[in-house]
């Protein structure tokens, strides 16, 4: 399915105040990939999903998803193809119910009711929200804001999902829900976040960006426990990795070890 | 400033809703065709902005009072007249259904009040015109400031004339206005000030939102000589209505009220200078009631002047007190019936 | 000192009505239209009332009365609501007993003037039309409010725009509640904000929205939108609705035209006589 | 130093909507404890903190910070004690420059401007923002949004620091710096937040809550290793006390108290 290739050619972008978020980004992710997209504050993940979801348009090169560019012009068919959930929920549930919010999309690309109808149902099941759909999504929770938002974006059926920091401010217990549906969904998924841990628990590839820059682009699992590369770009190791007297001990643990005799 | 229900006639509610469907036509029609999609949202959370920057209380300097936000003034300038005037409009509807502050048939009286004035007359009389050698600091203050007061002191005025129109106060056109205006140039000092600080705030740190007027060019791009023309027809086609209905109406009187105490306010040697001694003494020295009733005698060829004054007679009145008290009671039986049956069908759903 | 701010109380305010609307009552299943349309009248017929009419005004008070009854509205919000309205009222209305003395009730033992009765009419028609507005809200919501005014043909860039306002006003009230603590935890003793802190304070919440405006543009771009909104389903008028209408106009245009209370008096003086 | 004793006594509170977020809540934190209140979304941790500094009042009973207890009259006492950072340091900074923002505390507790000087660069220097004094607070990254917003608590020299949620957003370098900043500062602090990994680090006392009441409190590293109480709260272990995902070691540290013998 090579449609669902996303392909970034040498990308430049700067913001009209001259800040250069992206300095010359190449990659390729491939169909069904799951990547988590890492790195410092202000390192320019963001910037770039927005490239992606030709929110902002490069400077210089090309994004391609399938066969298509990203340009104003393909915008419409490049956007049917690619869910995006932002950073903040709120920015994302204009609407004054959480059916009509998850139906916004849908009605948009002139689906009939009835269909419109099964695919709000089968988003929110799939995010557990069900209950919700009459509720206005200012009197959610932060965690059912999250939810009602991403199923918002699975009722596009997109082939391709992206999400800013997904995970930001949701209790652990909401966390982990959220992951596990991440984990349940098989089409590519681009993820960009500082939650290591999720990370390394949800998705195979991980690119680490700095400066508008990759720096490192592989396997999870080795990136996440390269110490000295995560410490250059304002990273460490996941939380899961750090305390851990088998790969290497924390300071909690060094101690108790230590009263040990170990 | 709101107009409320209660004090205006269907009349004037109608002719102010016309007018500012009017009104509201037009920018829909100018915005769709000026700009961008990108305006809707923008619009929606500005107003919800707006709204809610409404609750903030902010010191007025040297008084100890504190005053808000009005925003009608604010909207224009970082919307451009068309779509500043469409939002206002949005944030008086949800003003009037949710706090029922003004009210329904009033909302066409508000939203022309308080968004017509600021963003079709002060904002590209005043405001652009002190702006036409380009902005700076200073004279996005004072041009927000000016704007904002005489903005508002059309507002007032307005709410002058509506009420009197719709005849429902007693209160004389003179009195009325030395209440009204006044208070207004205060709270439109308090406002044009708070106006003027953030749009002077957004200038400087991020001037293209003003410069850009958010929407380019276009939105500012309302013609000095389209406005004038518009509101001499305006002004032309609402007098012709007021006029008509003024003679057409038992309320008519009031309108003969008006154009005599108006006179006799311009005639006052001491002019504006009388102040709160002179309002006093107008209280005590122009009984409305004879005043109306010599109004009344000129006018007597007027059949319907007499449906104006209802008999007053012992009989009709008693009775009228009777069934009154008698409807009320029946009213409270009715609601608290409706209530326990409803509670008694629960009571047995359960 | 203030405590919580009244930003947060209003929001409650707004965050009651919309609870209220959600409930299943008969009220609250008729047509959002025939709601609309039917407060239109009632609050027409209700401000038509000469400013002498007192008595005739009197029946109208059976609508909110059961509307709110049926619809099962709590009484004490909605009279607070009117409380915080009606002073308004007064201050106009006050002029009229100071202005028109003409006797106008004439009985054995009271005499009232004109002015009064203009006064407490004025009264009983700012409480009627307040209540007719917050039961029109507290029984359609919002969302509903909006598919009405689609069907009566209201501009879809007004009525988006419309939704989106009301949508963000919870969204904002609450930052300028909590920016509103944090000036107040660090600025004990005042009580509003200080002129200095204007510009900066409002103005940086502005550009806040303005950016959170753009993100949203944006993301309702990302789901298709291009101006065009389109709402769904809509639920047809139907026999009951054009029933709950008739009723009610009816009721209303009998009150209209025939002094009801004035009829009553008059069956039960001269019953009594 | 029995003035800094912080007594909740019984504490009720109803939002006004009706919803019940504190349902009688009874604690005790001593002067230089280091305490974190965890919970799921909803808990009433933000709630217990807007009481404690006063921008709730409780329906019933009576909080003290110290002899004083704290109630509309002794507003203006309790607040020069407590500093209190929101969780969203959006809604913190409205001055112009991150400067004036800092200042802003000192200078209305009427404090003259050589001494609101030393106070403010102390403050920025001890969080290591002194190079955006002269930034405004709107153009900073979320990380230093937050290091501004926690020097403006700082520079008024609180004696209980009250957080909610100061790990949220950050990159996990600026996260790591925050919290050795925590850990120096050595007054009373009280901080809620979802990052449990966090509390295991900084605080020696953890308080749980759910739906408004205590339902544990006690020492972290035993609390937080409690798997069936977190469960039960919305939570999970903290992520460095969880399985470790590369080597697979079981649950580490119970087995490691164990075989100490605590
Ligand atoms: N609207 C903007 N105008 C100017 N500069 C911007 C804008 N948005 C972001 N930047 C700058 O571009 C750079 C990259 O920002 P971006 O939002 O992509 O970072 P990020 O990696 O998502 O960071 P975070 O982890 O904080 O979300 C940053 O230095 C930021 O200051
Ligand atoms: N302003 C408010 N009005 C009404 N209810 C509120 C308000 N703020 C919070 N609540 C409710 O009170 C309860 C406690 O909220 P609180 O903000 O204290 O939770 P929290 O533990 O801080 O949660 P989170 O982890 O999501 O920050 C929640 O159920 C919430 O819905
Ligand atoms: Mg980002
Ligand atoms: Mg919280």
């Amino acid at each position: 399915m090579s449609h669902h290739i996303v392909d970034f050619i040498d990308i430049y972008f700067t913001y009209p105040d001259g800040k250069q978020a992206v300095n010359g980004i190449t990659c390729r992710i491939n169909h069904g990939e799951s990547v988590g997209i890492v790195g410092a504050n202000g390192a320019g993940k963001s910037s770039l999903l927005m490239l992606l979801t030709g929110i902002l348009l490069p400077a210089k090169g090309e994004i391609r998803v399938g066969e298509t560019p990203v340009t104003k012009k393909t915008l419409s068919v490049i956007r049917q193809k690619i869910g995006f959930s932002f950073q903040d929920p709120d920015d994302q549930l204009f609407m004054t119910t959480v059916y009509d919010d998850v139906a916004f999309g849908p009605r948009n690309y002139g689906i009939d009711e009835p269909e419109v109808k099964k695919r709000v149902m089968k988003a929110l099941e799939t995010v557990g929200a069900v209950h919700l759909k009459d509720r206005a999504p200012y009197k959610l929770s932060g965690g059912e804001k999250r939810a009602a938002a991403i199923a918002a974006v699975l009722s596009l059926e997109p082939d391709i999902l992206v999400m800013d920091e997904p995970t930001a401010a949701l209790d652990p217990k909401a966390r982990r829900r959220l992951m596990n549906l991440l984990k349940g969904f098989l089409h590519t998924k681009i993820i960009a976040t500082h939650d290591l841990d999720m990370v390394l628990e949800i998705c195979e590839r991980t690119i680490v960006l700095k400066e508008g820059r990759v720096v490192c682009d592989g396997l999870s699992p080795e990136i996440l426990n390269d110490e000295e590369l995560l410490e250059q770009c304002g990273l460490e190791k996941p939380l899961a990795l750090q305390n851990c007297p088998v790969c290497g001990s924390g300071k909690l643990y060094g101690s108790l070890l230590e009263g040990t005799g170990k | 400033m709101h107009m409320a229900d209660a004090l205006i006639s269907p009349v004037v509610g109608g002719i102010m809703w016309a007018a500012t469907a009017g009104v509201a036509a037009y920018s829909i029609k100018k915005v769709q065709n000026d700009l961008d999609e990108q305006k809707i949202p923008l619009m929606g959370v500005m107003g919800a902005f707006v709204f809610a920057v409404q609750m903030i209380n902010f010191t007025i300097p040297g008084t100890g009072s504190s005053g808000h936000l009005g925003g009608g003034m604010l909207l224009a300038i970082l919307l451009g007249p068309c779509a500043g005037f469409l939002t206002m409009a949005s944030i008086l509807v949800i003003q009037a259904l949710f706090f029922a502050d003004g009210g329904l048939l009033a909302l066409g009286c508000n939203i022309f009040n308080l968004g017509f004035y600021t963003c079709f007359i002060t904002y590209p009389l005043i405001y652009k015109w002190i702006m036409r050698n380009g902005y700076s600091t200073r004279r996005i203050f004072s041009g927000a400031i000016l704007s904002a007061i005489i903005g508002l002191q059309f507002g007032a005025f307005s709410v002058v004339l509506q009420t009197l129109f719709s005849g429902k106060t007693e209160l004389p056109f003179g009195t009325f206005v030395m209440l009204m205006q006044p208070i207004h140039l205060a709270i439109g000092v308090a406002e044009g000030l708070v106006t003027a600080a953030v749009a002077g705030f957004v200038w400087k740190m991020r001037p293209e939102i003003i410069d850009k007027g958010v929407f380019g060019k276009a939105s500012g791009s309302i013609s000095i000589k389209k406005v004038l023309v518009g509101l001499a027809v305006v002004a032309v086609i609402t007098g012709g209505i007021f006029s008509w209905f003024a003679s057409a109406n038992p309320d008519g009187l009031e309108w003969a009220m008006f154009y005599t105490s108006g006179k006799e306010e311009l005639e006052a040697p001491e002019g504006i200078h009388q102040t709160l001694a002179s309002i006093q003494e107008r209280i005590a020295f122009l009984p409305d009631y004879t005043f109306k009733t010599q109004e009344q005698e000129t006018n007597s060829d007027d059949t319907e002047a007499e449906e104006a004054w209802p008999a007053v007679d012992a009989g009709t009145s008693a009775a009228g007190l009777a069934g009154g008290i008698m409807t009320l009671l029946l009213a409270g039986i009715t609601g608290f019936s409706i209530h326990l049956i409803k509670k008694r069908n629960k009571a047995s759903a359960v | 000192m203030i405590v919580m701010s009244n930003i947060i109380k209003s929001l409650y305010n707004i965050r009651m009505l919309d609870e209220l609307a959600e409930k299943r009552t008969f009220i609250h299943n008729i047509h959002p239209l025939i709601k609309v349309l039917t407060t239109c009248v009632y609050l027409t017929v209700t401000v038509s009332f000469d400013k002498y009419e007192l008595s005739g005004l009197l029946p109208l008070i059976f609508y909110p009365v059961v509307m709110i009854t049926l619809a099962e509205i709590p009484m004490i919000p909605i009279l607070k609501r009117m409380l915080v309205v009606i002073p308004l009222i007064i201050g106009i209305g006050i002029f009229n007993p100071l202005f028109d003395h003409k006797p106008m009730v004439v009985l054995p033992w009271i005499q009232i003037s004109g002015g009064w009765i203009s006064f407490f009419s004025i009264m009983f028609k700012g409480g009627f039309t307040i209540l007719a507005a917050l039961i029109l809200i507290a029984t359609t919501g919002m969302t509903r409010i909006a598919s009405a005014l689609r069907m009566i043909r209201v501009p879809r860039l007004f009525v988006l725009q419309l939704l989106l306002t009301y949508r963000y006003i919870s969204v904002l009230m609450e930052e300028a509640g909590r920016t509103w603590n944090a000036y107040m935890l660090r600025a004990p003793g005042q009580k509003s904000v200080n002129p200095k802190a204007w510009g900066p304070l409002a103005g940086q919440m502005l550009m806040r929205t303005y950016d959170r405006a753009q993100r949203v543009y944006q993301a309702m771009g990302l789901r298709g939108f291009n101006g065009e909104y389109n709402p769904g389903d809509v639920k047809k008028v139907t026999v009951k609705d054009i029933l709950y209408f008739t009723c009610w106009a009816a009721f209303f245009a009998v009150s209209r035209y025939f002094n009801l209370p004035a009829l009553i008096g008059e069956v039960v003086t001269g019953v009594m006589k």
